[in-house]
């Protein structure tokens, strides 16, 4: 997918101030960038999440599969099931585990069928690396499982609607190290089937386990490039002063 | 000094005399400029006893106002908490009338008329049935031919012992197979009311009756004589054996239903309790209680002028309820 | 990426794009419902006000006849009111002075209002009693008045607007159907004839009518009776609330939401605190009339009880608000006074306390709102009594606004009540609309975001 | 002196004390070297209170024993025939006692064994009086020399003057509880009292409320079934809520869900003047406007709707309590966190399958606790019923027909004209405490609901 | 100030599991470590800023000047004037700028009449670097300035007191790079009167502004040692661990 010019306003704040980008298929790419930079909010434009805010205003354009997704003839129902979200805070429903990977699939028809209901949540949560864990507790509820598990059922419930795109804003923020060892290990994986677009605050983090990365500064894009690159010999001085932790 | 001197008079007690004992006391404040107006408080005869047996003092009331006599039992619980004085002072009658809606048919009722439509039982052919009139013109045919309902007072109302005695019990006398009975079993059979909703009974006061009457269309209802000579515009009252309620027939006991209507003053509080003599004094003076007066105006049926004056001596000789 | 996921994929939107219609469907149909149920709302709000004011407005303005009375001092033979004597006992003065008044009452006042329509019409010298039926009974008293204040009026020729007889009333206004006979009707043909003539010369009008805001409840007078008893009485208990429930529900939560340790025993007293809320107000009555009025010995009728039961009852009404609002002053604003060496009671007094204070208002005004609509307790504790006196203290005898409702709604002069206790609706209502305004205006005022 | 003029005395000796405290502390900070624990007017508040306590503390004590220390002085010296009254004739007779002492009327002769009585019962009060205005004012006077002693820099007033605050507003706090005491122990005896005439499973079994007028005579006492009034009750609330519950939950949902502001802060108040309003105006219009309504709709459509039946009461009351409702389910639907908003908009639901599936559920306890406490608001409701129920104690299924509620029914037995110690009027008592358990069940229930929901997002 | 054996328990979990550590007079002490690890924990039982906490309990002895600051007989209110503390979010009272300054000294009764008291706001707000840009709007909300502004305000409050040692927990966490900057200054200047302990997520920060740096690892303290050492020469495998980036 695709941003061009892309512009977003709260109220009259200018938040993000024109960002370029491209997210390539099966990549993960990493937004990094000093606190209120803007990654969040740039993050939400790409699956319109930003709708949800009742101020916030977005200019630019950002396609997906060649569409534009504020097109308002765009379903953004259809646009969410194609590009998933996860958040910084782990938010299962107060559901089972079960219910919660159903949920998506439930609501967008995509189960003929119990079975199917049944195989898709399955490959879900074996996929998200949480099966072995829960298949013996799925009528229990998501709440009870721990940060990291719940996290992982957050991503668990996102692929179970197959969505093209997943993003993540600082999944591992609220994170034990070893649960963040478990998450970046699960990226990895996914990365083979899915665009992933992840924001951290964790410069290691995003050295581990993007193939590009860009830096953000006061809502514009300073840079984007391969991670490696990026940390090793960035091209503007704000990345490297950031890299080097002369602020930040 | 006493706790928290009191100069206002302090009246509580039934609601059917609370309107003649307001006017009273509105009168009284106005004419005797040196006294308070008193308080007329409500809470029925019951509530108004309540409180003035509780004791002496400047937070007790100073007289009750009843619509029925005080009891036995009464008297006991007033004695112990220290009221033995207790005034009896009978003021007048409270006419108790049967109305249907001014727009449909005129009733000429009798007592066995009302029994035969309450009833739960009910003489047919010499035997006791349950209940199976539904229109007033199959309980006698000079009755309108109109839906039984009948709208009377719930049992927490004194007029609802004179609605069973005057009413329903000569009503039931009427009928041979329910006098043969015990006496038991006639005073169950006479007071027992049917339970098809046809009976309706009201807890509240006389505007609701009234607004009973009028959600529907065909009830009778029981009401005071004033209530019903204020709302004539509404309302057509029902004759009873022939008598058409009214000061007059209701005075002179020609009309049957009605009751005597009482206050009882607390000896104690007199002479304490500014003005209290002077009160009781003024409201059975003849240009206040008597024929013409403003009570009778309100709807009060006054007593004879030589029953006013025994009432007055009584008062006057402190002449207290043994 | 494989062509498998690819055609995955494309199922997988397809499956997706058949569900959206009836999805959006829904959608809208449940969005329609909450707005339904936003309008019911409103509407029943419009509903009530609109059928009150309609009912009750007209009864702002009442029969008025504008008459010269002619104070006839053949008619009031007065002496000069006293005035205390050298060496004399108050105790002496004050028996002159009585009899001086109870002279002033004997004056045949009556007799005065009937010249004032017999001048107008002589014919009507002989039916003094028909002319009489025109004037609520109290007015006669209201000339008194008049000259008891001021006796240099005996002599004189003064035009007073007198208020009509309530049968009047409803008779010129039509509020009888005046097609029905005479046997049906309140008042006799030869007044009904005198007040439509009256009415055709102007000299009987409908007229804004003060009494209903200055005079108490009457009885013997229904056209003057109004509601400046129950209100002093209303705001004798309010005062009583603010002064009470306030400072005590305030404290009680400071308490509960600062200092208390959490236990078993603080929770009962939360339980507790959030059932009195809901306990009905009704036993608040039986309460009051077993505790104030037994067992404390407190006078009856007095909105001094009326105060203290409805205190008992805003209680946690005030409590819950101010705990909440105390709830949501952020806990860094009591971590940043602690850190400065802040005792907890100043933490607690010095910030978080004028923080809530808005909060606090806002709860104590719903409370005071709520004390001042109550009716059922008061029932019990002898407040729905006819007090023909305005209340000076809150130790004399009184009714309340919604208890006065509650008496003239059961009047038995309906077709002139209906309209009164419509119009002290209005005026409760107007009062209660302005307490919710307040509290609203400061919560707008004083919202706070942290 | 009255009590009155005694506590203004003793405040005023207070504010007088808290100066000398202050003064006090002010002169030890300049001579001593060592800085003072706490700010001077912590000091003047420490003198203050010691002046004003203890006297505090033994003007309550006193006031609370002296009557019965004086009662039996005078006891102990009534002429020696009176000696062995029962108990119940002895408090009349204090009664009486005090009633001469003071000169408030009373009935009779004096007697001269009365008079002397009397004459000593005023003598000891007066002596009381003067005995405790004097051991007040030394108590006050010793504590300020005290506490005044006592002011050096390590003496940590601030701290004790915060002691005293914090059990001032426990104590505040403890009115609450002692409301509830009162509450019960207001009931209690009289509905004792009741059970004394009526057996408790006649009461709470019985199907039928016939109370008679009369205590004699045919038919006895009469029934006082519980069951009709408390099935009139549950009527007039499940109407209530049935009109109150969808259209206050939609109006919380729409009002946080959806709609936009400006709508909100002109409908939110607006609806909530619903919840001010007085409940007799709702009776009013209840009994002038919906009532008579309901029965023509009735006409219309050929079926008998009473104008003062269960639906009319019910409907109102639902009104009455629709802000109810939607204020509170507005609060915990706000509580909802966002976060969950969020994870099921990003899976593609729409708002309507969020808030269905997601907060709805999320909040649902929640509102059952509003619910449910809407539900004891109905079923403690007086004047609505009282005006436009009908009262009609009869079991039946018909919300068409007039029914009665608990508390229309303490209403008129309370205020009737029955004998005031026989069963029919002390049966409201025993209704009341009915209520009190019934509404106490359901808000122990509505909290412990509501608890459980809050440790969720905790 | 020393801390000796600390073991810090909420209800009967242990959060910090014996913990000696010692601050140095006029020293800047940085406390690191991943999220969880009891960083805050162990900053607030040094004020006894735990008290507040219903079931948090310590043990050990903390003493301040030679004074058991858990000995029952201390006052604690004298203990949070000698040891000041900054908060990771700026926490102005919605008063005044000058009454929040004004506020310690005037509860402590530091000042002898009004002069005194607008000498040391004077002061305070000038050592806290925060003097030029308010002195014009003393009278003005401290709530209206920005968040660095008022993060310094909140420093400048605390040093009103003549604290001996100032704790700061992450307080740059919510600034954006500039104010962060103006913070370390002033942190490094305090630093000549005062003692710090600083707890911060940023690596860098430490390095840039602390004598020495502390690091903890589920509620142990593994290392302390002078910041350069720490950041060159671990002596913990932990330590290098987190530092590398390996986890965090
Ligand atoms: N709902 C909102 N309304 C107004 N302004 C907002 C809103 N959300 C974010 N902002 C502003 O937009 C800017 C960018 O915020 P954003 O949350 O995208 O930053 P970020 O890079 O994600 O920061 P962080 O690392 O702290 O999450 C910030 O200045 C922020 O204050
Ligand atoms: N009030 C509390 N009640 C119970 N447990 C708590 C409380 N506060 C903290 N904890 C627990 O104590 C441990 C240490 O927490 P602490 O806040 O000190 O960590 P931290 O190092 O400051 O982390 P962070 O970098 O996220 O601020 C954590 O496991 C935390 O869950
Ligand atoms: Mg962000
Ligand atoms: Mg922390």
């Amino acid at each position: 997918m695709s941003a061009r010019s892309v512009r977003v306003f709260y109220s009259e704040v200018e938040a993000i101030k024109g960002i370029d980008l491209d997210i390539m298929e099966n990549e993960v790419i990493a937004f990094i960038g000093p606190s209120g930079c803007g990654k969040s909010t740039f993050l939400r434009t790409l699956n319109r999440m930003n709708d949800t805010i009742e101020d916030c205003r977005v200019e630019g354009t950002v396609t997906l599969d060649g569409q534009d997704i504020y097109d308002p003839s765009l379903d953004v129902v259809m646009l969410r099931a194609q590009v998933g979200m996860v958040f910084q805070k782990p938010n299962p429903f107060p559901k089972s585990i079960y219910d919660n990977v159903a949920y998506g699939p439930k609501l967008h028809g995509l189960a003929r069928g119990r079975g199917d209901l049944d195989e898709i949540v399955e490959n879900s949560l074996r996929r998200a690396g949480l099966w072995d864990e829960v298949k013996d507790r799925l009528d229990k509820p998501g709440t009870g499982l721990s940060g990291g598990q719940q996290q992982r059922l957050c991503i668990a419930r996102a692929i179970a609607v197959s969505p093209e795109v997943i993003l993540m804003d600082e999944p591992c923020s609220a994170l034990d190290p070893i649960a963040t060892a478990k998450i970046e290990e699960l990226i990895d994986e996914l990365s083979s089937q899915y665009s992933i677009a992840i924001v951290t605050h964790s410069m290691q983090q995003a050295a581990r386990v993007s193939d590009r990365t860009a830096y953000f500064h006061l809502g514009e894009l300073i840079e984007v490039n391969n991670t490696e690159k990026v940390f090793t010999q960035p091209d503007h001085h704000l990345t490297e002063a950031y890299i080097t932790g002369r602020f930040g | 000094a006493p706790a928290m001197a009191r100069d206002t008079i302090q009246i509580a007690g039934s609601s059917t005399v609370l309107p003649f004992a307001s006017i009273v006391a509105e009168e009284f404040g106005n004419a005797f400029s040196q006294f308070n107006t008193p308080v007329v408080g409500s809470g029925g005869s019951s509530g108004g006893l309540r409180q003035f047996c509780q004791g002496v003092g400047a937070n007790t009331i100073d007289i009750a106002n009843a619509s029925r006599a005080i009891r036995d039992g009464e008297v006991e619980s007033c004695a112990s908490a220290g009221v033995k004085q207790i005034l009896e002072v009978q003021f007048g009658y409270d006419g108790i009338v049967f109305a249907s809606r001014a727009d449909k048919g005129a009733f000429k009722l009798e007592p066995k008329h009302v029994f035969a439509a309450a009833a739960a039982q009910v003489e047919r052919d010499g035997k006791l049935v349950a209940n199976p009139y539904t229109r007033w013109s199959q309980v006698d045919s000079s009755l309108p031919n109109q839906e039984i309902i009948l709208v009377i007072p719930a049992s927490n109302h004194g007029t609802r012992e004179v609605f069973e005695e005057r009413v329903l019990t000569p009503g039931c006398q009427a009928f041979d197979s329910i006098k043969k009975l015990d006496k038991d079993a006639q005073g169950k059979a006479c007071l027992d009311l049917r339970q098809d909703g046809r009976i309706i009974e009201i807890a509240g006061d006389y505007t609701e009756t009234l607004a009973r009457l009028q959600a529907q269309a065909d009830a009778v209802g029981v009401f005071g004589l004033s209530f019903y000579e204020q709302n004539r515009d509404r309302l057509q009252v029902a004759t009873m054996n022939g008598v058409t309620p009214s000061l007059e027939t209701i005075g002179s006991g020609e009309y049957p239903v009605s009751r005597p209507l009482f206050f009882y003053v607390k000896g104690e509080h007199i002479g304490v309790i500014p003005g209290l003599a002077q009160y009781v004094e003024y409201f059975l003076n003849e240009q206040v209680s008597g024929f013409g007066s403003p009570l009778e105006e309100a709807g009060l049926i006054p007593l004879n002028d030589e029953e006013r004056e025994q009432a007055l001596a009584a008062f006057k000789a402190r002449k207290a309820v043994k | 990426m494989s062509n498998e996921t690819l055609s995955h994929r494309s199922i997988i939107q397809a499956r997706v794009a058949k569900s959206l219609r009836k999805r959006h469907a829904r959608e809208r149909r449940f969005r329609v419902f909450g707005l339904a149920a936003v309008l019911a709302g409103l509407a029943f709000v419009a509903l009530l006000f609109i059928s009150i004011l309609v009912r009750g407005l007209p009864a702002f303005w009442q029969a008025t006849i504008t008459a010269e009375v002619y104070f006839d001092p053949t008619l009031i033979q007065l002496e000069p009111r006293p005035v205390p004597r050298e060496g004399e006992t108050p105790q002496a003065f004050s028996e002159r002075e009585i009899a001086w008044q109870s002279q002033l009452t004997m004056v045949n006042w009556n007799r005065i209002l009937e010249n004032s329509i017999i001048a107008l019409k002589p014919e009507l010298a002989n039916s003094r009693r028909d002319v009489r039926a025109l004037f609520t009974s109290s007015e006669r008293f209201h000339l008194r008045d008049l000259v008891g204040n001021d006796p240099s009026l005996i002599g004189q020729r003064v035009t007073l607007d007198l208020v009509a007889d309530a049968n009047v009333d409803v008779w010129v206004r039509g509020n009888i159907d005046r097609s029905l006979p005479d046997s049906q009707q309140q008042l006799r043909p030869a007044v009904r004839a005198l007040a439509d003539e009256l009415r055709a010369e102007g000299v009987l009008n409908i007229k804004f009518s003060k009494a209903l805001f200055t005079n108490p409840d009457s009885r013997s007078s229904p056209a003057s009776a109004g509601l400046a008893g129950a209100f002093m009485g209303s705001l004798f208990m309010m005062l009583i609330v603010i002064f009470l429930a306030v400072p005590v529900g305030v404290a009680s939560a400071i308490y509960l939401e600062e200092f208390a340790p959490r236990n078993k025993i603080t929770d009962l007293v939360e339980v507790n605190i959030n059932n009195l809320a809901a306990v009905p107000s009704i036993v608040f009555g039986l309460l009051g009339a077993a505790i104030f009025i037994n067992w404390f010995r407190l006078p009856l009728s007095a909105p001094l009880v009326g105060g203290l039961v409805l205190s008992l009852m805003t209680l946690p009404t005030v409590i819950i608000a101010t705990r909440a609002s105390l709830k949501a002053v952020p806990p860094s604003i009591r971590h940043a006074a602690l850190a400065l060496g802040a005792s907890r009671v100043q933490a607690v007094f010095h910030h978080v306390l004028p923080l809530a204070i808005p909060g606090v208002l806002t709860g104590a005004i719903i409370g005071v709102a709520q004390a001042l609509g109550e009716t059922a307790p008061l029932l019990l504790i002898g407040m729905n009594a006819f007090v023909a006196n305005i209340p000076t203290t809150p130790f004399d005898q009184s009714t309340a606004l919604p208890v006065q409702i509650f008496l003239w709604q059961g009047n038995e002069l309906r077709n002139f009540f209906e309209a009164r206790t419509s119009a002290a609706i209005i005026v409760l209502l107007t009062m209660m609309i302005s307490l919710n305004a307040l509290a609203i205006w400061l919560r707008k005022k004083f919202e706070r975001r942290w | 002196m009255n009590n009155l003029t005694l506590i203004a005395g003793l405040l005023m000796l207070m504010a007088v004390a808290y100066q000398i405290g202050l003064m006090r502390s002010r002169a030890v900070a300049r001579t001593d070297s060592e800085r003072m624990h706490s700010r001077p007017v912590y000091y003047g508040w420490l003198v203050a209170l010691w002046c004003g306590v203890p006297a505090l503390f033994v003007f309550g004590l006193w006031s609370l024993l002296e009557p019965a220390v004086i009662r039996s002085i005078v006891i102990g010296a009534l002429p020696a025939e009176l000696a062995d009254m029962p108990a119940q004739q002895v408090s009349v007779l204090m009664n009486r006692l005090g009633h001469i002492a003071s000169g408030f009327g009373v009935a009779g002769e004096v007697a001269p064994w009365e008079a002397a009585a009397a004459e000593q019962l005023t003598r000891l009060q007066a002596i009381s009086q003067l005995a405790k205005i004097a051991l007040m004012a030394s108590l006050a006077m010793a504590g300020v020399l005290m506490a005044r002693r006592h002011i050096r820099p390590s003496l940590r007033a601030r701290n004790h003057v915060e002691k005293v605050i914090a059990a001032l507003l426990a104590i505040c706090a403890g009115v609450a509880v002692l409301t509830t005491v009162g509450i019960v122990f207001s009931m209690f005896g009289e509905a004792m009292h009741f059970f004394s005439f009526v057996s408790p499973m006649e009461f709470f079994f019985g199907t039928t409320w016939n109370p008679r007028f009369s205590t004699t005579g045919a038919g006895g006492q009469g029934e006082f079934g519980l069951l009709p009034l408390l099935w009139g009750t549950l009527m007039v609330s499940i109407i209530a809520l049935l009109v109150a519950v969808p259209i206050g939950l939609m109006t919380a949902i729409y009002m946080a869900e959806y709609a936009p502001s400006w709508l909100r802060s002109v409908a939110k108040p607006v609806i909530e003047v619903l919840a001010g309003i007085p409940t007799i105006v709702y009776g009013v219009f209840a009994l002038m406007v919906v009532g008579p309504f309901f029965a023509s709709v009735g006409d219309m459509l050929g079926i008998q709707i009473r104008a003062t039946s269960a639906l009319t009461a019910g409907f109102v009351m639902g009104v009455m309590i629709i802000p109810f409702v939607s204020s509170l389910s507005d609060d915990i639907i706000t509580q909802v966190p966002q976060s969950l908003r969020d994870g099921s908009l990003g899976l593609g639901a729409t708002r309507s399958e969020t808030i269905r599936q997601v907060v709805l559920p999320a909040a649902l306890p929640g509102i059952v606790g509003a619910f449910l406490l809407a539900a004891s608001r109905a079923i403690g409701e007086t004047m609505i019923v009282v005006l436009a129920a009908g009262n009609s104690p009869v079991l039946h299924a018909n919300p068409l027909e007039a029914v009665s509620t608990v508390t229309v029914t303490i209403v008129n037995q309370l205020t009737g004209d029955t004998d005031f110690a026989s069963p029919q009027s002390l049966v409201a008592f025993a209704l009341g405490l009915t209520l009190f358990v019934i509404t106490l069940a359901l808000n122990v229930v509505a909290l412990y609901i509501v608890r459980k929901y809050r440790e969720q997002y905790d």
